[in-house]
């Protein structure tokens, strides 16, 4: 396998850049294997990466069901940060973030992970309040975090409306620093390529439809659109369809599927340079390395495994963009999309051993599991290796929900969509 | 009887505004002097309340909800399966006669006249006015005189009546009403508009 | 002349109608009915851009919305507008335009240097590189990288022009005006049914514009649209493009209103929403022509023969004197013929061996030289071309020879089919199907309620479009519910010729051993070539998803209108896999890029979202309030006296409160009618406590919690009569909690008879507070006893005031006795004022919500910022206000172990040691002297400064509460700015905690 | 997306507010069993096609929908007033009351 360098771009063009090999092998799906992970999104390619390269375990399959990244992974917009306050989120977040700084070097894989740092707007006393509770609580933990008053943000964001034209005005903003943006799709090639080096089979157009039981009801293997396939332990993280996975094991989980859209202008010159929430809606945005704004918000409301979007949210979702930044007026969205969002009852995710033997569970991201995909794949792959959790997912149980302990970071209370 | 503040008595600013000089194609007018009465029947009720209701409110009950019921400055609305919104002049106490009317076990009666502002557009382009924050057809084919949709205008929940062939009449929360006033201004400025005395 | 390269009267532009534009500084005439792409043409400019990577020199290459290479900067200042499609741009006098991503100049481009390097630039070099040394070193690559990528320059500026949105209904909504579109609508529109017709550009025709002035289809088009125009049914929406296609018939069109002009007329919008309800669908939105690669393909000077052939015909321009027309299919004859016509020499290439006959024979006679079985394998030239390299080629096997022949020219057109429209069926979800004979994606069985016509399935000649788009409105009209057309379609004028020979499908020109290697581009915008396909296929990007992103193909702005097809099928032959099965990627809204202006419309800068104004509202700015935020209301925060500041402002007014009385507007708090037989069973359940023996004429205290047990909302509820009670909510959560309360109502407990009706509207509140209080209310409202005994704690009294009637509650959230006034809106402001009158003589105040919140901090009153979603009952101390004896919403999950976990965090007073230092809302709670470190015992939720304590205080939550904390010593942290109070835990009741006053 | 509110006609769906699932019963105000009511607050059958589900009316008349709607192509199959269709629980016990 080649080292990626500018040595070996150079050398390769010279003979007309025929000489690459493949980032990953196409393999055909072996009758049996230490572990199968179902998914293959950044999580379930990082749990590989993880196994092999943290624990050994190399005789993995990834099996996806499409292209490797197309899920949510693939169209996200791309928002890493650890600015997370409950107990339980806080340090696997930043542990997430931590092995993002590393990120590129570990894989030998450029994901242009940027730390732009990212704004938290605020635009009340109360607001400003809350937001000091959650980045206070960062900062006691020892992630970084400061915030602005409104003085302080006209200066790092001119172009924001500070005019008295602004229905809310800016109060002023939380920011991390450490936080920004990576390459969603060199995130799941990186990973998939670090897998497939160390051994593990990826294994696309491979959708799996049941799961094997032995007498005890352990799950010992699974039954794909490929053939059947053993397994000792198999893992599932498959986002939007966590639900329908865990159906096949008899799961019932605390998880809706709800659709997310997500935009891209047109390519411009450097406009905004970090990445900035609206305190007033929910608008967030960032400009792509490309030039294009990439931009969200809130769900579309209704449960949904479209991957397609409506206009009332977009309609709603523009005037909150031109409300924070005023010049976005005459710039042109050029794309939108959908994914399907994992959304739990209290909006924080779930990364455990299932209650059926050998089967385990990453899945209830959200609209945040990008960020947590170096540190999901990280403590799943602890967890499926030990058979018990990391400390950093100990408290992202599916029995929290059971016993009262839900990881609320909004207080939205058990309604998914609302999270 | 004490003297009503309306809620648009901070703006209201009659005259002729907007594109062109000549005769406008939209006037605007505040709705005043009127009561609002809701009277709320139960499902075992409803329809035995709305004949009995004719009586006092003086009108027939409207037995469709997208389909007003008008005698003289008397309109009824229903707004839900159950519930009628009584619309009428001030004077007519209507509340208080239906309270005497009915028992809770067959209606309940609340007074909601402050709590809404009335504004009436007219004109040959009211209904492109109202098209660009009402998503509802008004093509007179469809929403007829009479018609009523409780909707969304311009991000405010409101009710609108068709009380003519060019005649709209915006039910606004109270409330909200300057946004509304703000926002017709605006949007008939492209058309010429005047906005008229308020009146009842 | 307008242009140096115009044809004397030629084309559809107005001639003698002339305006004058800039493009980089330099001024130019061109006509009215031009694009900025026709004139520029017409002023022999080709040169307009650089491209995104590589800073290659670019032209013009299409004369429509697929165009990928014109993207110009338009206008300046406060309007500058980047990337807009010079092609699209209507021209107006005053024009001005710039290139892009270029410096120093457009003819003079430093950075393209990447040209030289671009075998280094290749597709995903950047995933391979710049990874070292450090760990974060791609922080200082990215800052060089981000400044060359882009393309245009956005202004910082506001937007000086208006939008509006308007919603539009109809029954048959028609897309493209040529004349399968036309065909449709009248169709429609003659069955009687509401026809709407949205054309993205300025003149409707659509392929017809392109064919020469004064050719049959004129006097076709003239007729038809004389007749659409007359029909009151049929409404024709000219510079609309419809770029959305929405679940159940909703389609969004984007309508430039004033985009033609140096800006928008007083009271005229720039551009207009629409959004669309429709019926049925007829997409006759046509076919693009796709680009063939060779080498440098990309040069100024080439474009797509059909675009040369409107720049001749529609525009009357000249896009160069000598053209070579490459082709693989009939079409280009056409254009052949008419530039010909027009004065241009042409040499025709046609990569088919056996060239159609009879066009041949006609080009012959034009004395149009036709060479069939070659290609262009590479074009000369750098800011334009030059000539054109033809080799023999054989499109079986794809093979070409060596350069046979030079042809000199400065225009080389070049057609390699036609790609129909189907984005609009595609955004539905319906995966286009491959017709092998047309090599082109067709759009399927149209999707829910479309129809297709037109060369969107293939029909390319005048007469057949027409035909099949007068059959698909008649049929659209009749599943919309109409008649049948009231005549049927003539078709007079309309050519009716086919292809005479199939096209042979060519994706790529490879260019013989011998000849030298050019980059050969598939998609312009995103300068990615046949090699950036190849390289992703040696590395295993093969599906067209992989491909895609890999390469960003079809990425760019043109969103691979003439690019996508082509770098499919080019996977398609590397991987061996058929077409068909390589798939196409998924097409997406919108299908021309649309602004953020457009859509906000109106709802911008204070109209951005409704601001709900209280009855006092006016009094209150009057008055010279300082306003607040609080969710969609404006509330008075303070009224500051003599230059007070907030902190100054409060301080006085709490103070005040406390001596003597003082008035607030509380009309922001949610307020509900609970009526009917089973109105006391319903505030029993969703209350934590009981509700069935409260008396009329006196109020209660509430809580009520979520079905997880934790707790919603609380408020006073007061029983007006046996059926009736009236609640109040907090300001916050009035909205999810009327909304909850209908859902139980309608959802779940049928067979309750309770309505509830919001009635915040309906009532003013103001409430009054301070040991004067009561004399204040006893002088105004005289009819009713304030003393104790008459009107205690938590009683209700009603009466009028000069004819206006007042409900009166004696509730306080201040700790001081109080009361609340509630009157009908209308009269509010009346009320206000005569309370605002006696008070004089009672020493009153008026307070805002930052005084509200000091005082019912010092009384230990917990809202908002304690009740956020994650407290119990037991947190707030609250336990014991639940009701043992029935059960309520929340009652059995509150009993979760999580829920009643002593751990948690509970209710306490705080208290610095230091009574001068200020305590901060959000600070947390660690053990006094440290460690200072995690999550914390617990926060500060709410803190003031007491002046009836004299000192700073704060609420917050503690793990284990008084019960654990009590008197103890506590750090408040504030690490973002370094603040640590030590301060005792202590009860929140700081003010009379044995409810004296409120209650003497 | 559009829904047809049977007192109101057909609106957009910006009008409407979901309030989740509504295939599942409220257990009885009377219930106190646990799993009852765990199942009821927290799992949700998150069907991939046909799903029932409440709507709120909420820009319009006000009043509460059963909606069942394709959760893939969004198309609705029904609607009708929440009052309408859903069914009351029986009072804990009395089952077994029956039973015996
Ligand atoms: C619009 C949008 C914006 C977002 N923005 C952000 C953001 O800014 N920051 C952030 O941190 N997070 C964000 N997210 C969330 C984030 O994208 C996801 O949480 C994360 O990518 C999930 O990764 P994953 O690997 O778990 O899932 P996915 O990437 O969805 O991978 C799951 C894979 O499982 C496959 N699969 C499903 N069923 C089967 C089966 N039966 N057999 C085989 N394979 C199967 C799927 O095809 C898919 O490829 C956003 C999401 C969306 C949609
Ligand atoms: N000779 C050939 O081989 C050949 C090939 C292709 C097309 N044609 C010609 O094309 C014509 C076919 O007629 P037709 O009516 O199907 O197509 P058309 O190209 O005449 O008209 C399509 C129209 O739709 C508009 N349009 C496309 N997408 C739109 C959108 N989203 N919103 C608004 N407008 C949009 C375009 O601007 C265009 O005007 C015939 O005149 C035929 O001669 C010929
Ligand atoms: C961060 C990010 C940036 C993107 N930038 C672009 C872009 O510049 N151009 C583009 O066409 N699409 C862009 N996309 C969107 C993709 O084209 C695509 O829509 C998305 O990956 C979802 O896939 P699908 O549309 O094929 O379902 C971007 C997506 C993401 C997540
Ligand atoms: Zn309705």
């Amino acid at each position: 396998m080649t080292h990626y360098s500018w040595f070996s771009v150079f050398t390769k063009a010279l003979s007309g850049n025929k000489g690459w090999d493949r980032a990953w092998r196409d393999p055909e799906p072996k009758a049996a294997y230490d572990v199968i992970i179902v998914g293959g999104g950044g999580h379930g390619l990082a749990t590989a990466y993880y196994l092999a390269k943290e624990h050994g375990i190399t005789n993995v399959a990834v099996l996806e069901k499409g292209w490797l990244g197309g899920g949510n992974t693939g169209r996200n917009t791309t928002i890493i940060r650890s600015n997370y306050m409950i107990d339980g989120n806080t340090y696997f977040y930043e542990k997430s973030l931590q092995l993002w700084e590393g990120l590129s070097k570990d894989l030998n894989y450029n994901a242009m992970v940027s730390h732009r740092q990212i704004y938290n707007l605020f635009h009340s006393p109360s607001q400003k309040e809350a937001f000091a509770k959650r980045y206070n609580i960062m900062r006691s933990c020892g992630i970084d975090g400061e915030i602005l008053d409104r003085e302080e943000v006209m200066k790092e964001l001119p172009y924001l409306d500070y005019s008295p034209n602004a229905r809310f005005p800016v109060y002023g903003a939380a920011k991390q620093p450490r936080a920004g943006t990576a390459r969603h799709d060199a995130v799941a090639w990186g990973y998939a390529r670090g897998a497939d080096m160390r051994g593990v089979d990826l294994i696309q157009n491979c959708e799996v439809t049941a799961f094997q039981r032995d007498a005890t009801g352990a799950v010992v293997g699974v039954e794909t659109t490929r053939g059947s396939i053993k397994a000792k332990k198999v893992g599932i993280a498959v986002a939007g369809h966590t639900t329908q996975v865990a159906e096949m094991a008899g799961l019932s989980l605390p998880i809706e599927s709800h659709l997310l859209q997500a935009f891209v202008s047109e390519p411009y010159k450097p406009l905004i340079d970090t990445v900035i929430t609206f305190g007033a809606g929910h608008f967030y945005i960032s400009q792509s390395d490309k030039g294009g704004l990439v931009f969200g918000g809130d769900l579309d409301g209704y449960n949904s495994f479209a991957q397609r979007g409506n206009f009332h949210l977009i309609d709603h979702l523009l005037p909150e963009g031109k409300a924070m930044i005023p010049c976005l007026s005459r710039l042109r969205f050029q794309r939108t999309w959908g994914g399907i969002m994992d959304m739990t009852m209290d909006g924080s995710p779930i990364i455990c051993k299932s209650p059926v033997e050998g089967l385990y569970i990453n899945g209830g991201w959200c609209y945040g599991g990008f960020k947590a995909t170096p540190g999901s794949g990280w403590c799943f792959a602890h967890t499926i290796a030990n058979d018990r959790p990391h400390e950093f997912n100990a408290k992202l149980t599916l029995d929290r929900f059971r016993r009262g302990y839900a990881i609320d970071e909004k207080g939205a209370g058990p309604m998914p969509g609302w999270h | 009887m004490a003297e009503i503040r309306s809620a648009l008595a901070g703006i209201y600013a009659p005259g002729r505004k907007g594109a062109g000089t000549g005769d406008a194609e939209v006037s605007i007018r505040e709705v005043t002097g009127r009561d609002i009465v809701q009277l709320a029947a139960w499902p075992d009720t409803v329809d035995g309340v709305a004949s009995k209701a004719s009586k006092p409110v003086g009108t027939a009950l409207p037995s469709d909800m997208q389909m007003a019921s008008s005698k003289g400055k008397t309109t009824v609305f229903r707004t839900t399966r159950e519930k009628f919104l009584i619309v009428c002049l001030l004077k007519a106490n209507i509340g208080e006669a239906l309270r005497e009317t009915f028992t809770p076990e067959e209606a309940v009666i609340t007074e909601l006249g402050h709590g809404r502002t009335i504004l009436r557009v007219a004109g040959p382009k009211a209904r492109d006015v109202l098209a660009r924050g009402l998503a509802v057809d008004l093509h007179p084919d469809v929403f007829t005189p009479g018609a009523i949709a409780q909707s969304n205008i311009h991000g405010v929940a409101a009710l609108c009546h068709r009380s003519g062939p060019d005649q709209f009449d915006l039910v606004v929360p109270r409330n909200f009403a300057v946004v509304i006033y703000e926002w017709l201004e605006e949007t008939a400025a492209q058309f010429g508009y005047v906005v008229e005395e308020a009146g009842s | 002349m307008a242009g140096s390269h115009r044809i004397p009267n030629g084309g559809r532009v107005t001639h003698g109608a002339s305006a004058s534009f800039t493009f980089d500084g330099k001024t130019y005439q061109g006509l009215q009915g031009d694009t900025l792409a026709s004139a520029l043409l017409a002023n022999g400019i080709h040169l307009v851009g650089r491209s995104f990577k590589y800073h290659r020199p670019r032209g013009i290459y299409a004369a429509g919305a697929e165009e990928p290479n014109a993207l110009v900067g338009l206008r300046e200042g406060a309007r500058a507008e980047p990337n807009a499609l010079a092609t699209t741009v209507e021209l107006y006098d005053g024009l001005t335009a710039k290139s892009q991503n270029n410096w120093p100049s457009l003819q003079f481009d430093v950075a393209e240097v990447n040209n030289l390097f671009q075998r280094f630039f290749s597709a995903g070099f950047y995933y391979k590189t710049f990874i070292g040394p450090f760990e974060k070193s791609w922080m200082w690559y990215e800052h060089i990288i981000r400044k060359a990528a882009g393309m245009g320059e956005a202004t910082t500026e506001p937007d000086p022009d208006h939008y509006e949105k308007v919603y539009k209904f109809c029954d048959v909504l028609v897309v493209g005006s040529g004349p399968a579109g036309l065909s449709a609508a009248l169709a429609a529109g003659r069955a009687g049914a509401r026809v709407l017709l949205a054309e993205q550009e300025p003149d409707l025709g659509g392929a017809l514009l392109s064919a020469p002035k004064g050719s049959s289809s004129d006097q076709w088009l003239s007729a038809t649209l004389e007749e659409l125009e007359k029909l009151q049914n049929v409404e024709l929406l000219p510079r609309t493009v419809a770029w959305g296609a929405y679940d159940h018939g909703t389609y969004t069109l984007m309508e430039k209103v004033a985009d033609h002009k140096l800006q928008p007329d007083e009271h005229e919008v720039r551009q207009r929403s629409i959004v669309v309800q429709t019926g049925r669908v007829v997409l006759a939105t046509g076919a693009l022509e796709r680009p063939i690669p060779f080498g440098n393909n990309d040069r100024p000077g080439i474009m797509l023969a059909g675009a040369a052939r409107t720049y001749v015909n529609r525009y009357g321009v000249l896009p160069g004197k000598q053209a070579v027309v490459f082709t693989n299919n009939d079409s280009a004859y056409q254009s052949a013929l008419d530039l010909k016509e027009a004065g241009i020499d042409v040499t025709l290439v046609d990569a088919r061996k056996d060239a159609p006959a009879q066009l041949v024979a006609v080009c012959k006679s034009a004395s149009i030289e036709v060479m069939s079985g070659r290609a262009v394998v590479g074009a000369n030239g750098r800011m334009r071309v030059r000539s054109a390299d033809v080799a023999e080629f054989d499109a079986k096997t794809g093979a070409s020879s060596d350069v046979v022949r030079q042809l000199a020219c400065d225009l080389l057109c070049v057609s390699g089919g036609w790609n129909p429209v189907v984005h609009l069926s595609s955004q539905r979800g319906r995966k286009p199907e491959f017709d092998a004979k047309l090599a082109a994606f067709l759009p399927g069985t149209p999707p829910d309620n479309q129809h297709h016509a037109g060369a969107m399935l293939g029909a390319f000649s005048d007469a057949g479009a027409a035909q099949s788009g007068f059959a698909a409105g008649a049929e659209a009209a009749q599943l919309a519910g109409a008649g049948e057309p009231s005549r049927a379609l003539a078709t007079e004028g309309l050519t009716s010729a086919d292809w005479e020979k199939p096209l042979v499908p060519i994706w790529d020109i490879k260019p013989g051993e011998q000849v030298k290697k050019r980059k050969r581009f598939v998609d312009f915008q995103h300068d990615v070539g046949v090699s950036d396909v190849e390289l992703a296929h040696i590395e295993g990007y093969v599906s067209v998803e992989h491909l895609k992103r890999y390469t960003t193909l079809g990425m760019a702005a043109d969103q691979g209108k003439t690019s996508n097809i082509t770098g499919l099928a080019l996977m398609a032959e590397l991987t061996g896999r058929s077409i068909p099965e390589t798939g196409t990627t998924t097409f997406r809204p919108p299908y021309n890029p649309v602004s953020f202006g457009v859509i906000t419309g109106q709802e911008t800068g204070l109209h951005f979202r409704p601001l709900r104004r209280t009855p006092l509202h006016d009094w209150n700015l009057k008055n010279g309030a300082e306003m607040i935020n609080v969710g969609a209301w404006q509330r008075a925060w303070y009224y500051p006296q003599g230059g007070e500041d907030v902190d100054a402002a409060y301080i006085r007014e709490t103070t005040q409160v406390r001596k003597t009385c003082g008035m607030v507007d509380v009309t922001t708090l949610g307020k509900i009618e609970v009526q009917g037989p089973d109105a006391a069973e319903f505030l029993n359940r969703v209350y934590v406590n009981g509700w069935k023996l409260l008396k009329p004429g006196r109020a209660r205290y509430g809580v009520m919690l979520r079905d997880d047990g934790l707790v919603f909302d609380d408020g006073t509820t007061s029983r007006l009569s046996d059926t009736h009670y009236f609640m109040t909510t907090t300001t916050a959560e009035a909205a999810a909690v009327m909304t909850h309360l209908g859902w139980l109502l309608e959802c779940c407990w049928t067979d309750l008879k309770v309505h509830v009706t919001s009635v915040t509207d309906q009532y003013a509140g103001i409430a009054v507070a301070g040991p004067n209080s009561r004399a204040l209310l006893q002088e105004v409202f005289a009819d009713i006893d304030f003393a104790n005994e008459a009107f205690p704690f938590m009683g209700v009294r009603e009466t009028e005031y000069k004819g206006m009637p007042v409900r009166v509650f004696r509730i306080s959230f201040s700790g001081e006795l109080a009361y609340e006034v509630a009157t009908p809106s209308g009269f509010g402001e009346a009320i206000w004022e005569a309370l605002y009158e006696a008070g004089k003589g009672h020493g009153l105040c008026l307070y805002g919500t930052e005084a509200l919140g000091a005082l019912r901090i010092e009384k230990g009153h917990f809202a908002g910022n304690e009740i956020d979603g994650r407290t119990s009952l037991e947190d707030l101390g609250l336990g014991k206000m639940a009701s043992t004896k029935k059960q309520f919403v929340g009652s059995v999950m509150r009993q979760r172990e999580g829920i009643q976990d002593e751990n948690r965090q509970r209710f306490v007073g705080l208290e610095p040691v230091n009574p001068e230092e200020r305590l901060r809302g959000g600070a947390l709670l660690h053990p006094h002297n440290g460690p200072h470190a995690g999550h914390g015992l617990g926060h500060v939720s709410s803190t003031t400064y007491s002046p009836a304590l004299g000192r700073f205080i704060g609420l917050g939550l503690i793990e284990g509460g008084l019960e654990r904390y009590e008197g103890q010593l506590v750090d408040a942290c504030y690490p973002l700015k370094g603040w640590v109070v030590p301060c005792k835990v202590v009860s929140p009741h700081f003010y009379d905690p044995a409810g004296e006053k409120q209650n003497g | 997306m559009r829904i047809t509110c049977p007192c109101c006609g057909e609106r957009d769906y910006g009008e409407f507010t979901i309030y989740g699932d509504a295939s599942r019963r409220r257990p009885h105000i009377e219930d106190t069993d646990f799993e009852t009511w765990y199942n009821y607050v927290y799992i949700r059958p998150n069907p991939k096609g046909r799903h029932k589900e409440f709507w709120h009316h909420t820009r319009g008349c006000g009043q509460w929908l059963v909606v069942e709607r394709d959760t893939v192509t969004h198309e609705i199959y029904d609607v009708s007033l929440a009052r309408d269709v859903v069914t009351l629980p029986e009072a804990p016990g009395a089952e077994a009351a029956e039973a015996k």
